[in-house]
């Protein structure tokens, strides 16, 4: 008799999938899956993007959508563990049928899934991951990279960087494939437009090391100029936290990726060390533009929060996605890759395309150092300077040599 | 004794369920296939660790690097050398049985727990040069796109080499079971010294079941670079081992099909709980505490008890 | 050449210095956890989620009494008070039932927690990172030979180890609790056919090993972000260091924090890159010498 | 057919067994008494390589086993019951001796032929020879005390030993369960003319069955003899026995 009873919990678990599965969506929306994680250290960051991106949408689909369908996401938690991202990946492919896959923060997820896009012909946007192998070396027809990756942020570190009068340089960050590839832009680039530069040392800690004291005060007892510390996610703040209690940031000038973005310097309050040299995407109150004016107060009034650098790219690629099937005319994957490829956009850090060679959104990067600001309870990014596209971005040629033929 | 596959009519049960498996794609979407598969090799996978875990009484912690030897050295041999994938399907699950048996030398000597915690550090340390040999192992970002003969490159083909595959593990796993060295594993779990006192080599019959442990979770992870093409180091993670840990547990870690039983609910649990809410998390583990609070047999264990009740 | 600067160079000592604050935040977890193995037997997963839980209502706290000092100091103490009455609830709710159980049971019980309390953290506190302003009196650093600076804050851990230790070691020997837990944890059926209740015995300990955990996490907080998935990182070090110190042994968890947090600070000087393999080499030796860690295991 | 030297263990400073000198002939039965805590259990630890002496020597038939693994002192033909019940709990009875017999028979690395067509009748013959042929199906860890305890005899038999240690065969034994051990136990030395040492609190039964009788307290030997001798020892009478009348009966 238990048997049956066995048999029927399987026959209702079955029959359970497959109503679940033939729920799928009616035709008149052009749906977005989102995989991407939301919950540990990264969702700080993923959460904005996931909001930047509703702003885009509702704004849109006020309006009537695009072609006169609406826009619809579904998001999938990967747990920032990519054999599970690319489960969901193909779960929202084969099963909630979407015309159009976005995410991760995380490379090997991002990638992963690139991969699956690739065979499925699914346009895929990449929204947070900086891996530089995503266009780069695993790029192809249907990838885009909707934020800068290692590769660019180096290159735009390095432009403001070697402008500047330090020599003796110290290399440190978090143990993993982005610190490494932050670091190794930075510096490759650097001594390429500053051969006088020189390197002292290294040091590499684990990712989610929690005390980088003693890291710090090796590296003081080397006395090098400058830093160049390659950290992501919360080790960014770790690393701050620990150069004001040490006082590094009082005797040597270190430079982070992101170091002067929103995403590190909130949560740190008034207590974040100034003169942190750093490189951000976005800066919610640098451009004073309209535009910049503009997407700031929709997004405060929606999410009573200031954006981060994540919010914009979601915002972005949200614009993107309309603008392209727009300009394609029809909901067919293939013309709307066809015409994203040298779209122009106005986004709220102004015009900006998505380069055809490499499916390389083009964005200005900010070079700031942090300094107190009345008007905000945390630390800000002043001194800014624009480094444009042009000034930075990798060529097509070099880009393209890394992919396999 | 454990009963084997379901009860006395166990082989009609096995049969119809091969039948059933095969004629799958005929009647599935793509997407259940590609899960069915996940299941298949999730659950030859589980298989592998409960007989270390549920027949050999070994504390089996970090399973999960054995798992991610086999996919990554079929994986390397795959893209890092001109030769034929199947040769990499073959060196896979060899460096893991290898990988186990001098892993396996080294703890042996420790007991349950003990064991278990010198076998976590150790396998961190093969999780760590696996994350940090960029040029060989692509880091923390994996090895992507892996290509696959064409014979198993769509989904159903990779499915059905999933399904012969693990059908052809388990059917040896339950022989071995089954087999007088089976016997003498199961009473080293039940009784270590009563064991020695009989005159049977407590370690070396561990050591063994730990190397052909080893072997079949290398099988499986060879079985995931066919069905996702791709691998990553979080395969070797302490987590992805509790997880399996979890399976074992849910379905019944004394009974021969309870992991895979574990392996499906999991992957399906995970599937559709995270359909309509980012804290599946938190729904596994609720339903975990229930199952350990109430079912500590697993949920096959439980079903068996109550049959044998009835009878 | 740079393997001997770097031995004479004053980092050497300053780095001992910042390695033992380092290691006093780990022997006041894993002191907690070991405290939970060798008395109750149950290797506590989550007592890392119960660490970062400190963390963030150490967070809280803070920030309810405006982020000065008295926010910091009634933050160390309300933090682990916060987690032990989580640990009070969890104990009497369900792990009184659980005792008897295989620790491989126990292991997947307190993983399953772990995964609820990793979201459960989510749901409260939000996904944003979370700062603790250090104190003004720790705020700065001093210097020291050679003028290599050393974060105040961090003397203050440094003091704090000592007093912790001196709390356990009266608790475990001096008080009748702590001799009733220490039988127990030998033979537990002894302690109870001498008509003491065991049950409320273990709950105590259980509370006290997880308000440990609750301790770290509230004195880790000011140095670090606080963030979801602190846990994970911790947890691993906790189990590492008790097992080499010998399960159950509160001294060994001492002896073996100091060894993981010493490795490591000097591994960084000796070799940077790889710093962070020594204190996992340092367990593998430890283990082959003595399988059982180095001091008396309770098990 | 065994003898032990000058044998000595020590647990952190606590001497459990000292200086302790047996002999055993062959066919012989064998009883060691002694108080609780006397170091019974350690010495047959120490015998069966369960643990290793810090000073002393065994011999099993004129060969050094001292410090042997057990499950070569096994192979050679002595094996050994717990005093606490020491059966495979998951597995049925005919499992349990059968996997006995399979090691004795070098089997337990087979790793494919299925155990249920392997040494039947082997198996068979031993659950007969102790009367548990008609439980041979029932788990193990299912049977009654009394039961469990003479599966723990079947067991050791299955390694078909010339030389038997039993360590208190019918502690915590129903009256009739012990009469029961008693012929098993008288059996196997006749019958199959096993040599027997073992350990027992029952005074009855060990004055009934036992050829020789050696005494400890507190680790050490105090006497070793006739059953005669033993009763009337004065020693053993204030150690332990506690009343002079004994020697008369």
């Amino acid at each position: 008799m238990k048997k049956t009873t066995f048999f029927l919990v399987f026959a209702v678990l079955f029959a359970g999938c497959f109503i679940l599965s033939h729920t799928a969506s009616a035709a008149n929306t052009i749906k977005v899956g989102i995989v991407d994680t939301f919950s540990g250290p990264a969702s700080t960051y993923t959460l904005d993007v996931l909001d930047g991106f509703k702003l885009a949408i509702e704004k849109i689909n006020a309006k009537g959508g695009v072609l006169g369908k609406k826009i619809e996401y579904t998001t999938r938690d990967e747990k920032f563990k990519p054999d599970i991202g690319a489960a969901m990946a193909k779960e929202l492919v084969l099963k909630e049928n979407v015309d159009i896959l976005m995410g991760t923060i995380n490379s090997g997820t991002a990638l992963a899934v690139s991969e699956f896009a690739r065979k499925e012909k699914i346009p895929f946007f990449v929204t947070y991951s900086k891996s530089e192998k995503i266009i780069g070396e695993k790029g192809h027809r249907y990838v885009f990279n909707m934020n800068e990756n290692t590769e660019m942020a180096g290159r735009a570190a390095a432009v403001a960087l070697a402008k500047k009068p330090f020599v003796k340089y110290w290399i440190a960050g978090d143990d993993y494939e982005y610190g490494h590839a932050i670091a190794d832009a930075v510096w490759n680039n650097l001594k390429r437009l500053n051969p006088k530069v020189q390197q002292v040392g290294q040091s590499w800690w684990k990712v989610g090391e929690p005390d980088l004291t003693p890291y710090i005060t090796q590296i003081m007892a080397a006395k090098p100029d400058f830093i160049i510390v390659a950290t992501g996610g919360a080790s960014m703040v770790n690393f701050q936290k620990a150069a004001k209690a040490t006082g590094l940031s009082q005797k040597i000038p270190f430079y982070q990726h992101t170091g002067t973005e929103l995403g590190t310097l909130l949560s740190q309050g008034k207590d974040a060390p100034e003169g942190v040299y750093g490189t951000s995407n976005f800066l919610f109150y640098f451009p004073d533009t309209p535009a910049n004016k503009a997407f700031v107060d929709e997004f405060q009034k929606a999410y009573k929060r200031y954006p981060k650098a994540s919010a914009i790219v979601g915002y972005m690629t949200g614009q993107f996605i309309a603008e392209g099937f727009k300009k394609a005319g029809k909901v067919d994957k293939e013309a709307f890759i066809n015409a994203l490829e040298g779209l122009k956009i106005d986004s709220p850090v102004g015009p900006l395309a998505i380069r055809a060679c490499d499916h390389q959104l083009e964005l200005p990067t900010y070079f700031g150092i942090t300094k107190k600001d009345t008007k905000y309870p945390f630390l800000v990014s002043t001194e800014n300077q624009i480094i444009a596209p042009k000034d930075y971005m990798p060529t097509c040629e070099e880009v393209l040599k890394h992919r396999k033929k | 004794m454990v009963q084997s596959i379901l009860g006395g009519k166990g082989r009609v049960w096995g049969y119809g369920g091969i039948i059933v498996l095969i004629l799958l794609p005929l009647f599935l979407p793509r997407f259940y296939i590609y899960l069915t598969s996940l299941i298949l090799l999730y659950g030859l996978f589980a298989t592998s660790l409960n007989f270390a875990l549920g027949y050999g009484g070994i504390y089996q912690f970090h399973h999960a690097v054995f798992y991610g030897v086999g996919a990554y050295g079929a994986a390397l041999v795959i893209t890092k050398t001109g030769l034929s994938p199947w040769l990499g399907f073959i060196v896979g699950p060899l460096a893991s049985a290898l990988l186990s048996f001098v892993m396996g030398l080294i703890c042996i000597r420790l007991s349950k727990l003990y064991f278990g915690m010198l076998q976590i550090s150790l396998g961190s340390l093969v999780w760590a040069v696996i994350y940090r040999w960029y040029g060989l192992t692509g880091g923390d970002d994996g090895i992507h796109g892996i290509p696959m003969p064409d014979i198993i490159a769509t989904p159903n083909s990779a499915y059905y080499f999933t399904l012969i595959v693990t059908a052809a593990s388990l059917f040896v796993i339950h022989r071995m079971i089954k087999s007088p060295f089976g016997s003498a594993l199961q009473g080293v779990r039940d009784n270590a010294v009563r064991s020695e006192m009989i005159g049977v080599n407590v370690k070396r019959h561990q050591l063994a079941a730990l190397v052909i442990a080893g072997f079949f979770a290398g099988v499986s992870g060879a079985l995931f670079v066919v069905v996702d093409t791709t691998v990553f180091p979080d395969m070797l993670f302490w987590t992805f081992s509790m997880e399996v840990m979890i399976m074992c547990l849910l379905g019944g870690w004394f009974t021969f099909m309870g992991p895979m039983l574990g392996a499906a609910l999991i992957v399906l649990l995970r599937t559709f709980i995270s359909t309509f809410t980012v804290y599946w998390a938190l729904f596994l583990g609720l339903i975990l505490m229930f199952v350990i609070f109430f079912l500590p047999d697993g949920v096959l264990g439980f079903f068996q008890k109550k049959m044998k009740q009835k009878n | 050449m740079d393997f001997i600067y770097s031995f004479i160079s004053p980092g050497f000592l300053s780095q001992i210095l910042v390695g033992l604050s380092r290691t006093v935040i780990l022997f006041i977890v894993a002191s907690g956890l070991s405290l939970i193995l060798g008395v109750l037997r149950i290797p506590n997963v989550f007592h890392g989620s119960l660490y970062m839980i400190g963390a963030f209502m150490s967070y809280t706290i803070s920030v309810a009494f405006g982020g000065g000092d008295t926010g910091f100091w009634l933050a160390l103490i309300g933090a682990p008070i916060g987690v032990a009455l989580i640990s009070l609830v969890i104990e009497r709710g369900l792990f009184q039932y659980l005792y008897e159980r295989e620790h491989l049971m126990l292991i997947l019980f307190t993983f399953a927690i772990s995964l609820v309390f990793g979201d459960l953290v989510k749901l409260v506190w939000g996904a944003e990172y979370k700062s603790v302003p250090v104190p003004q009196v720790f705020q700065g650093f001093v210097s020291l030979f050679g003028g290599l600076p050393f974060p105040k804050y961090n003397t203050f851990l440094l003091f704090m180890g000592p007093v912790v230790a001196f709390a356990l070691w009266l608790l475990v020997t001096k008080t009748k609790m702590g001799k009733i837990s220490q039988a127990a944890a030998v033979d537990r059926e002894m302690v109870g056919a001498v008509g003491i209740n065991v049950s409320w015995v273990f709950a105590t300990v259980f509370v006290i090993g997880c308000l440990l955990a609750g301790l770290g996490g509230a004195l880790v907080a000011p140095t670090v972000s606080v963030t979801l998935g602190m846990d994970h990182s911790l947890i691993m070090e906790g189990f590492l260091i008790v097992i080499i110190g010998g399960l159950g042994n509160i001294w060994g968890a001492l002896l073996g924090a100091l060894i993981f947090g010493l490795t490591q600070s000097l591994g960084i000087l000796i070799w940077p890159q790889f710093g962070i393999v020594f204190p996992y080499c340092a367990v593998i030796v430890v283990l082959l010498i003595r399988p059982t860690g180095l001091l008396k295991s309770t098990w | 057919m065994l003898q032990v030297k000058a044998l000595t263990k020590t647990f952190g400073g606590f001497k459990a067994v000292k200086d302790v000198d047996l002999n055993v002939k062959k066919g012989e039965i064998v009883a060691v008494i002694g108080p609780n805590g006397a170091g019974k259990t350690t010495l047959f630890n120490l015998i069966t390589g369960i643990l290793k002496p810090d000073s002393g020597q065994v011999f099993f038939r004129d060969q050094d086993i001292t410090g042997l693994p057990p499950y070569v002192i096994c192979k050679k033909g002595m094996t050994r019951s717990f005093q606490i019940v020491n059966v495979f709990q998951r597995l049925s009875v005919f499992e349990n001796v059968q996997i006995s017999v399979m090691s004795r028979e070098g089997k337990t690395w087979n790793l494919f032929t299925p155990s249920k067509k392997l040494l039947i009748e082997d198996t068979d013959r031993i659950l007969d020879s102790v009367g548990l042929l008609g439980k041979r199906e029932n788990i193990s860890g299912a049977l009654s005390h009394g039961d469990r305890k003479v599966l723990e005899i079947a067991m050791a038999l299955g390694g078909n030993p010339e030389f038997l240690i039993l360590d208190e065969p019918t502690a915590g034994m129903a009256p009739e369960e012990t009469e029961r051990c008693i012929e098993l136990i008288k059996q196997l030395s006749d019958k199959m003319g096993l040599t027997i040492l073992f350990c027992e609190h029952d005074m009855e039964l060990v004055f009934s069955i036992s050829e020789r009788i050696m005494v400890m307290v507190r680790g050490s030997t105090i006497i070793q003899g006739s059953c005669e001798e033993v009763r009337c020892n004065e020693a053993v009478q204030d150690a332990y026995l506690g009343g002079s009348d004994v020697c008369l009966m």
